[in-house]
């Protein structure tokens, strides 16, 4: 009968604890944040959208067209149409990344040999129309 | 003329009736939402209006203008009757509850058991909006809610019977009169009563750890999978209101009714108790996991039950022996 | 009893040159002729103890088909692989299910992906393409009006 | 519990369907229920509705190309798939990766692993309910993907490991967050034990529920917690260990019955024995380089290799075949929610729907992992 009255005992105070636990935190304060109004700091190695990287003062960029980025993509979301200038210089004319396919792996980031693609940290990338989703790098 | 006089001052009453109740669903809804939040360390509806109080009017116009989806071959009608008496079953039950010394809708002598007769229907129109929605899914959570208030009713009017057999009448601004200063609140000399009932009213709600009937997890929605728009406003709408009225009955038998300490008017120490217990209720839901079906059932019938009569039997042997 | 006791017994048990056994790199590999696929397998499930089998699967050498059967002991902790070579269109292998109940699955899925037929297999349903899609995706000739020729990097 | 079927009154069984879309399902898993009123008589799943055809994608992708789909395997525990496929592709070229890399994986991982638990556990009490610890469970989880995200750069399919080793260092200021996570997390993992693990409702629900005996367990092929759940005592990291696991000391949970309780027990004791992993081995992290001297175009010589680690949901093993090229043969993705769902069918006959939902709950299986 002990055994009997001590385990309904135990029954009646888990389900206490329980309530407790949540009464303790009915008091502390929300731990979620307004999110159109805070926006999260994202740490500097956050991975978003491919860009070329543009020298401030020049203006330019340090692409070759050698075609690494395309190849290495697992997606094969990139796609550059290579020019080459007066002096024989590879340039891209038009270098798209298609973000419907792109896995924001990195890989192209880092097979490029002139270090001349980063990922920044843009992350609201909802577009109204699948045409947008395709974006030049090209400024 | 006394005869047009009386149906005028009734339809007042019934009218002021169903205004007090519209606005207090509408706000327990959203204090439950807020409510709920403040336990889960989140913030709740903030966006519609300061504190987001006017989010349970959105909610009812985005209800209001939302189409009535109605399954391809279920029974149309008891489709749309099923949510209209389920309300009117909650509502009904406001006649008798005394909010202060005179204010009453209807002064009967017998306000509990009117009371217990009249939530019982809810029953049907939940059973209705199970077989209605041609869902499985529905019809099951309908079979297990019609199991589950069947089978809580016996505890929860025994329960009743001891508060019944101290104050020696069934008019219920007669228990609260008779539960003399603080420490004459039935909850005193009914502890295991009052337990009793507070159980037995969250099964009767279908709420909390008792959520058989709508349980998410496993009947999606149970009976009202099949409902959208205002038909789903009204279920909406029914379940704060029973809530409400559960907690008000709390209130008078166990909790001393209207009686306060002097400062402020009688029915805002009736509301403001009923708040408390509501407050109980939510910390309930958002706290337990679910039973399963069969487990409720036994636990109904082979704890709660002869435990009230327990309790019934003990405080005939006490009054005997005053 | 060590890997090379077990190849002793395995060999004692089926003479002749149908089985060959040899341990790589701590991996005890097994080749067998199609046929006595069961035979040997109950064999190694019960004397040998090897209870658990990690998956079965096929690998299409466009000749033919190479199945390979990963197995473990909880008892002895050793691993064994089991290699036999079937033909490539509608190949026959007797199913091992009734040994290992994971090989029921393991048995649809490499069935409809690779279309060897598994005899004696209790439940020989599609298990995760669709009912009405013909041809076996994972031979090296599949070919489907959807998949375009990627550009090879 | 044997179930037998009164005949005196002509009642008829009929179909449920716990489709694709089903709240509890974790995932597009469709499960035909024989039902007799509410009691299960036979549980018939359905796969495929998440078959992305991995196995076909990887032999027209090169081994470093595939990485990225490797994480979509198992998205929940993603950098335990990694180290799987990892692991397998560096046995098959013979590459020994530096012991800092290796030291880093393990951290990573294991974070993961907890991460990975944690989704197991809000979303399993849910099931039973309980809808609050999901979000204190979530809370939890925050912290994780921050400091993975800091690491990786990603919240979810991280891509961070490479064949030989891991794409950038920690980034400073890791250590000493990774290390006030462990602190700060056992407490809280106790709190996740009072608000269920004694409940009287919750014991009634999972107690003696869904039981897999030891046998049962092995001949389905059901691994990690699963079996462990079950009584048998293994864990790859222990049992055939890789990586640097034998340098750190943890213990393995076991459960006693099979039950849905043990199971759930056994994944709560396992958050803990990361959170002791990850102290150790951020004590123990060496300095050096975190990349193994690896081609370019990586081309293994003609062969094969079954590499296998310790997932979150039991054993991920990739059996690898190259013939000499850039691009594999085939790739076999051996995963332990394929195996453990083969198990739910014996294991929910004769129970309640809401036990399936709890015994489904408790095997913890991702239908990225079932199809592949």
């Amino acid at each position: 009968m002990i055994k009997f009255t001590v385990k309904v005992f135990k029954r009646v105070t888990s389900l206490l604890e329980g309530m407790a636990v949540t009464i303790k935190y009915f008091f502390s304060g929300p731990v979620t944040m307004q999110y159109p109004d805070k926006k999260w700091t994202l740490p500097e190695r956050a991975r978003g959208v491919v860009t070329l990287i543009i020298d401030k003062e020049t203006g330019k960029h340090r692409c070759i067209a050698c075609l690494a980025c395309v190849r290495t993509c697992p997606n094969f979301s990139l796609a550059v149409e290579v020019k080459t200038d007066e002096n024989k210089k590879r340039y891209p004319g038009k270098f798209t990344l298609e973000l419907g396919k792109c896995m924001f792996c990195g890989l192209c980031v880092d097979s490029c040999p002139t270090k001349a693609l980063m990922m920044n940290n843009e992350y609201e990338l909802a577009v109204y129309t699948r045409k947008e989703l395709t974006r030049s790098l090209l400024p | 003329m006394t005869l047009l006089f009386e149906l005028i001052k009734q339809l007042i009453i019934a009218a002021v009736l169903l205004g007090f109740i519209a606005v207090n669903a509408m706000f327990l809804i959203w204090l439950e939402r807020r409510l709920c939040a403040r336990f889960q360390v989140r913030i709740g509806p903030n966006r519609v209006g300061f504190q987001g109080c006017l989010q349970p009017i959105a909610d009812m116009i985005k209800l209001l203008q939302k189409e009535n989806i109605v399954p391809k071959d279920s029974d149309q009608l008891i489709h749309l009757l099923a949510p209209i008496v389920v309300f009117t079953a909650a509502f009904m039950a406001y006649l008798s509850l005394p909010f202060g010394p005179k204010l009453i809708a209807l002064d009967m002598d017998m306000g509990i058991l009117y009371i217990f007769a009249v939530t019982t229907l809810s029953v049907i129109g939940i059973l209705m909006a199970g077989w209605g929605s041609n869902n499985k899914y529905s019809l099951l959570g309908g079979m297990r809610s019609v199991a589950q208030i069947i089978s809580y009713e016996i505890p929860l009017v025994l329960s009743i019977f001891g508060v019944i057999m101290l104050s020696n009448t069934l008019r219920l601004p007669g228990i609260v009169e008779s539960q003399k200063g603080f420490f004459g609140w039935y909850i005193f000399q009914q502890p295991l009563a009052f337990v009793i009932y507070i159980i037995a009213a969250t099964a009767e709600l279908n709420r909390a750890p008792f959520d058989i009937p709508e349980a998410e997890s496993e009947l999606t929605a149970g009976y009202h999978t099949e409902y959208s728009g205002m038909r789903f406003g009204i279920f909406f709408l029914a379940e704060f209101t029973s809530m409400f009225m559960v907690s008000a009955l709390a209130v008078c038998l166990f909790l001393g009714g209207w009686q306060g300490f002097g400062i402020l008017p009688a029915p805002l120490w009736f509301i403001g108790k009923c708040y408390a217990v509501i407050f109980l209720l939510i910390w309930f839901r958002w706290t337990f996991p679910r039973l399963r079906v069969d487990q409720l059932m036994a636990f109904g019938w082979k704890i709660l039950t002869p435990l009230a009569f327990l309790n019934i039997l003990v405080t005939g042997l006490l009054i005997s022996v005053k | 009893m060590t890997d090379q006791d077990r190849i002793k017994q395995l060999l004692e048990r089926f003479p002749g040159n149908s089985l060959t056994a040899a341990p790589d790199n701590g991996v005890l590999s097994v080749t067998i002729r199609p046929e006595n696929i069961a035979l040997v397998c109950s064999f190694l499930s019960g004397t040998l103890k090897y209870d658990y089998l990690h998956f079965l699967t096929c690998i299409d050498r466009t000749d033919k088909l190479e199945m390979r059967y990963y197995l473990y002991s909880y008892s002895h902790q050793g691993t064994l692989v089991i290699k036999t070579d079937i033909a490539r269109l509608n190949g026959k292998i007797s199913s091992v299910s009734s040994i290992w109940k994971t090989a029921e699955w393991h048995e649809r899925e490499t069935s409809e992906l690779f279309g060897v037929v598994f005899e004696g297999h209790p439940d020989p349903r599609r298990l995760l393409l669709d009912d009405d899609m013909d041809g076996h995706p994972l031979l090296k000739d599949f070919t489907h009006k959807v998949l375009v020729k990627l550009p090879k990097a | 519990m044997k179930y037998e079927i009164e005949k005196d009154i002509m009642t008829d069984n009929y179909y449920l369907n716990m489709g694709p879309q089903h709240p509890s399902t974790h995932g597009v898993l469709r499960l035909v229920l024989r039902l007799d009123g509410e009691t299960v008589l036979d549980a018939v799943p359905d796969l495929g509705y998440l078959h992305r055809g991995m196995e076909k994608i990887a032999e027209s992708r090169t081994y470093s190309q595939f990485l990225p789909f490797v994480d979509r395997i198992d998205y929940i525990a993603a950098l335990l798939n990694e180290h799987g496929y990892c692991l397998a592709v560096e046995k098959l070229l013979g590459v020994t990766v530096p012991a800092r890399a290796e030291y880093i994986r393990v951290i990573v991982a294991e974070l993961n692993r907890i991460a990975s638990h944690i989704v197991w556990y809000g979303p399993f009490a849910m099931d039973l309910g309980a809808i609050t610890p999901f979000l204190y469970a979530f809370r939890e989880r925050e912290m994780i993907l921050d400091m993975l995200e800091s690491v990786s750069g990603q919240r979810l399919t991280f891509a961070y490991m490479r064949i030989g080793g891991v794409r950038q260092d920690l980034p400073e200021g890791f250590i000493e967050k990774a290390r006030a996570f462990c602190k700060y997390l056992k407490p809280k993992i106790d709190e996740y034990e009072t608000l269920l693990t004694e409940n009287a409702i919750f014991l009634k629900r999972t107690k003696g529920v869904g039981i897999l005996s030891g046998e049962a367990a092995i001949n389905y092929g059901c691994t990690g917690p699963v079996l462990r759940g079950s009584g048998v005592k293994y864990d790859i990291r222990k049992n055939s260990p890789y990586s640097v696991y034998p340098e750190l000391e943890f213990d393995i949970p076991t459960g006693t019955v099979g039950d849905t309780w043990d199971r759930y027990k056994v994944r709560l004791e396992e958050m803990r024995q990361s959170a002791r992993i990850i102290e150790q081995a951020l004590e123990k992290l060496p300095s050096g380089p975190i990349m193994a001297e690896v081609p370019k175009i990586i081309k293994p010589a003609p062969g094969e290799a079954y590499g296998r680690a310790e997932s979150s949901r039991g054993e991920i093993g990739f059996f690898v075949v190259s013939d000499g090229t850039q691009y594999p043969v085939r790739l076999k993705i051996r995963t332990g929610s394929f195996s453990n769902l083969s198990a739910l069918r014996d294991l929910v006959k004769g129970l309640k729907i809401a036990d399936v939902v709890a015994v489904l709950g408790s095997i913890d299986i991702v239908l990225g992992e079932v199809d592949r």
